[in-house]
């Protein structure tokens, strides 16, 4: 156990695989850098340095850089699957989900069911998501709401460095596609992290924080922001639930019901556009099974339906902050409570 | 052009190439009746005239090979040794289907045997099939992958993309281009851009142009980029000219063909009238051994439509199963 | 006024604006046909035939077929768009947009924040959806949830020929890309559509009809369905109000809420998979916004998180159906009545 | 080759040229020395040493033509008119930035001056010039477009789609590809599989390689390219060989990069030294000339900076405005 970033864990857990298990690849443009350059090899490990050291370590074969053809490499990368090899294949922003989106949806998730159950896809696409950055419209967006729809992918978005490690590691030996997203703001973050592999599974919510008033439900960067606010907010005397579903396929819906249940208030935060979101699908899904239990309005705290804008005093407008966070809560505990059903 | 190596087939290769042919052609002429009579639901798009490309192919190809195909992936599944039986299932929507019933036509798939799938989608298996490569490459198991594809395929993205990767990645690749003269009712001649082999060339592999007709021509021409395969040296590319007997899909007009086009074609052209007259004329085969597989071939479809249509739907469940391996 | 069917009505839509603006181009895979090809020219007008005829009054420089290369071409429509026409191209299937979505998402839906405000991009994207047909798994699909959580995006999904009509030459007209979805079992449909232009707004909804006891919101096909439902649960003296959203960008939230204050009760049918779709988003919102009004759960009716299967019999299991609809108007009228806020 | 029409360019075109060059450079250097101090946020991919051949290709242009840019775009913006103020500003996320501060550095445009944008997204942009040749030629404005991109992007899919479908509809349109020899850190020599030439005229155009460290060079090259899309005879390709001073984006260490690699290039091919060369000895311009508008253009791209540190950011309201034209 050491503290480690989440630049690090990620690290780790594609070493530690790849050294496992010989059939674990890994290739994405630049994931070791240098092809064919006069300089370095393994000069980059992608553009934020997360992949850096892997080149060298398990030489060109395992570590494959691309050309920029994201449709023919994440392809790729779902046909070895289907013969054998366990790749993990990084599309560097999930913004270029765009020019590839058909090798991912239409193909790699389709096989098992258009092929009658006859094989399997062991693929891991990784991928940087989210605001923050100042990276405008094309680098800061989220979608894991389009790949959470899509029935035959499984989508992980990791909160902490602990998290990636454990789920990167699950997603690597689960043999259906998983899109992993690491959200770009947070590669710095650090915590203890153990040095051993160890998983996580999928479809299992953590309880970062558990309190009496209020559900809140976190997804990916924004459980850091959930966190703050019920910080905030338990000076004020209301105590939040703070969870995180780790997964949004598979979801753990159970967890959130049940933790409705004792509170009777949900507020759920999603950093994607509000429209058809994780906040509207969980929302949806606890009015349908909970009613009974709760007290106020389900409330989404989502940004705007707008393009992320990359002036600094807008994006940080754009992203739902702890303050946002904590007026939602007060406003839903300032609700007037409902009784139960007559 | 004498194609040397292609006679050198001997007579049980000879014997088995008939057969494929004629399995894809009358499985493919049943199906059209049965489309017609109603009795097959959805896009149906037939391989018949084309018969001796994927045939041509694939006699080079074992189990370690693989497959990309396409819509039209009826000729390919079963020159891939795809179950004929399932594969009639399958396209009824029966259980016992090759995929449950669940793929269809469309979607026709044997990964086991190599055979990546038909696909719904143009130009989308030519990155699979880079796929099947880099496994074969990576686990060196002496495999070689074959992506099909269209005139119209050839102009996506996806299979230029893919022809770069190949050549990057020194994939054991070959990139069949199946130019049946049409994309749905649009000419190849109007369709594709420049020249189809000076692309390949400009992506980095040699590219070589063929008379699909021509059994004995396409198998010749696959020689050079299988062994360039299985040597390590990277992919190849065929441009094979052939034509299709049918519509784009099952129920297509088809006004912006010739008249006469089809006839003329069955007429002069069929690729199995040609094998045919080139293996008795050279009197490596008689006509009635080529008789003989003429009566088993029939007898195999016949059967595969009465076994299909005898067959039960996929249970109620069977929606809910198959989305993935597990899903707490 | 005459019956016209729904492709009659998109055709003629389609006939009439490129006759008034002479900008209206027409762009896609054999949406005329024959190019190049000995025999006729205008020779399909689409798989369907919804375009024919229309390369023979307007010719090939208002009608332009295409390669197979749905990236090139509706970014083509986009730099057009930008630059003076106003095309309408034709994504022959929506399942296809794994090809060029970033064409749609990143380049069209954006160019106007991007470039703040100083653009328009006047595209419209005509493109088939939906079950029914036996074309499984990549020919089935809805997909139009994905659509509408993109920002700057139009999201149009007509329910009748009528609807189509109307809304397809709003569309034309309206200066932003619209996503026209036309479902591919309905195009033989048939009612009075009248035969001089005419727009319907968007983001208002269609009242299709008036009850009391619950209110159904029905996407695209589905307004039959939930009709036929309507009218099997009047027998038995269940009064529904069935609410047609026609556009789910913009969404007439509005309609909604109002028709849910009045019944208290609210059903979402939705084609598309269930996760992140049209029906969550709607529930949410409601739940957000008229929690108080809510006399029971908000229940969804959608198809399961699956792949659309090919084989008639699973098929027909995996679309919403009009008794399946009943069957949960029903369970929604038998949940426990909750008391207004304390 | 003795660029004969280059030279036939007046000393008001040349000036205009140096002005530009310089202009470019400038900014760049300013951008990085700004961006080094934290004064500019963001992703920023700098231009400079490739300054020949924006201004070499849009030399030819005028406000009918369009061109489609990269997210290597600021010297593409200034090439073609961009307000220098209103980019730095827009770099800098104000509120009187080009797109009010929504765009950044990638998402620099102006369509009305026919700039479509700078481009997040590898390949985006040669479909849009696609469009905007489209347009030209339907509205017959006589306008012509150019698709700028690198050699990364010479591989997407995008890129060759567009260049077959310019074929296919004979569009006034030029792709021209920018090689400076890297793509982030992959040698364009190993990931363009093949040879980009051969593959332009694999998609039916005529395609030239020339030297983008010489505006003669570059704008000679474009002279049949312009003529042909003018007269309505299709596209054409130009694959311009040149080397970015900078690293990929701020912040890249460049350890791909040969020792001493970037100092030889400064030192010895250094396209704005070579211009200078070229019109001093063959004495059509003057050393003074060349100096005062040095001196100009660095108040200018001053001015620029102190303008923009000194503009408001835009107001909260902005967040929500400019999604849509309406939606009610
Ligand atoms: C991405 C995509 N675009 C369009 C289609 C519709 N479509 C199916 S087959 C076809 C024509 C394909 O032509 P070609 O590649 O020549 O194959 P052929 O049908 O002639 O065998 C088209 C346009 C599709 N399935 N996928
Ligand atoms: C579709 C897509 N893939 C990857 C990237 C990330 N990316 C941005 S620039 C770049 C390299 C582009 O290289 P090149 O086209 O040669 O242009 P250069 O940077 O050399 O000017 C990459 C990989 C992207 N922006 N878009
Ligand atoms: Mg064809
Ligand atoms: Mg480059």
């Amino acid at each position: 156990m050491s503290k480690k970033s989440f630049r690090q864990a990620v690290n780790e857990a594609l070493r530690q695989e790849m050294e496992r298990d010989p059939t674990v690849v890994l290739m994405g443009e630049d994931v070791g850098g240098g092809m064919g350059a006069p300089g370095e090899d393994d000069a980059w490990g992608g553009p934020l340095g997360v992949t850096k050291g892997l080149m060298s370590q398990f030489g060109r074969e395992r570590v494959l850089d691309t050309p920029i053809t994201e449709s023919a490499f994440i392809g790729a990368a779902a046909g070895a699957a289907l013969r054998g090899l366990r790749p993990v294949a990084e599309l560097m922003f999930v913004d270029f989900m765009g020019v590839c989106f058909d090798q991912i949806f239409n193909q790699a998730a389709k096989f098992r069911y258009m092929f009658g159950g006859t094989a399997k896809t062991p693929l891991v696409i990784r991928t940087m998501y989210g605001a923050g950055f100042r990276a405008a419209s094309q680098h800061s967006q989220c979608l894991y709401p389009i790949f959470t729809h899509v029935p035959g992918l499984k989508v992980v978005i990791p909160s902490s460095p602990y998290e990636a490690k454990g789920l990167l590691i699950q997603a690597i030996r689960d043999d259906d596609p998983v899109i992993f997203f690491e959200h770009k703001v947070m590669y710095d973050d650090e915590e203890d992290v153990p040095d051993d592999p160890y998983t996580i599974p999928f479809g299992e919510a953590r309880f970062v924080r558990e309190g009496e008033d209020v559900t809140i439900v976190a997804i990916g960067r924004m459980v850091q922001m959930a966190s703050k606010a019920a910080d905030a907010l338990a000076k004020e005397g209301i105590s939040c639930t703070v969870l995180d579903p780790r997964t949004t396929s598979p979801l753990d819906l159970q967890s959130i019901l049940e933790s409705v249940q004792e509170t009777g208030r949900l507020v759920i935060v999603d950093e994607a556009n509000p429209r058809c979101n994780i906040a509207t699908d969980i929302s949806a899904q606890v009015v349908e099974q909970a009613f009974e239990s709760l007290k106020a309005p389900i409330r989404m705290v989502c940004p705007p339906h707008t393009p992320v804008p990359f002036s600094p005093a807008l994006e940080d407008a754009f992203i739902p902050s702890p303050e946002k966070i904590a007026a939602v809560v007060r406003s839903v505990m300032a609700s007037p409570t409902r009784q139960a059903a007559a | 052009m004498e194609p040397s190596r292609a006679l050198q087939l001997n007579r049980e290769e000879l014997l088995r190439a008939y057969r494929q042919m004629r399995t894809i052609r009358e499985f493919e002429e049943r199906v059209h009746t049965e489309f017609s009579s109603g009795a097959i639901p959805g896009f149906v798009h037939l391989y018949a005239g084309e018969e001796a490309v994927a045939v041509g192919v694939c006699m080079h190809l074992t189990e370690r090979d693989c497959i990309a195909s396409t819509h039209r992936g009826h000729g390919h599944c079963i020159a891939k040794g795809c179950d004929v039986k399932g594969m009639m299932a399958e396209i009824f929507g029966r259980a016992d289907g090759l995929c449950g019933g669940k793929g269809g036509s469309m979607h026709i798939a044997d990964v086991a045997k190599g055979m990546l799938g038909a696909n719904g989608i143009v130009g989308g298996g030519a990155p699979l099939a880079c796929g099947a490569a880099l496994a074969a490459k990576t686990l060196k198991t002496g495999g070689v992958a074959v992506a099909f594809g269209g005139d119209g395929a050839s102009n996506q993205g996806t299979t230029a993309e893919s022809m770069n990767l190949a050549t990057v990645w020194k994939l054991p690749v070959i990139f069949v281009l199946e130019d049946n003269g049409y994309a749905e009712s649009t000419a190849s001649s109007w369709s594709i851009g420049g020249d189809a082999v000076k692309r390949a060339e400009g992506f980095g592999m040699p590219g070589v142009r063929v008379d699909g007709h021509d059994f004995f021509a396409v198998y010749e021409a696959m020689h050079d980029p299988i062994a360039r395969a299985r040597a390590g040296e990277g992919p190849s590319f065929l441009h094979v000219k052939v034509n299709r007997y049918y519509g784009h899909f099952e129920g297509d007009a088809q006004t912006y063909r010739a008249p006469g086009e089809v006839q003329r074609l069955r007429a002069e052209m069929d690729c199995i009238e040609r094998f045919r007259k080139r293996v008795t004329e050279a009197k490596v085969l008689e006509e009635k051994d080529l008789a003989a597989i003429d009566r088993e071939v029939l007898e195999l479809i016949e059967e595969s439509v009465r076994a299909a249509k005898a067959a039960a739907y996929p249970p109620p469940p069977a929606l809910l199963s198959d989305v993935y391996v597990s899903y707490p």
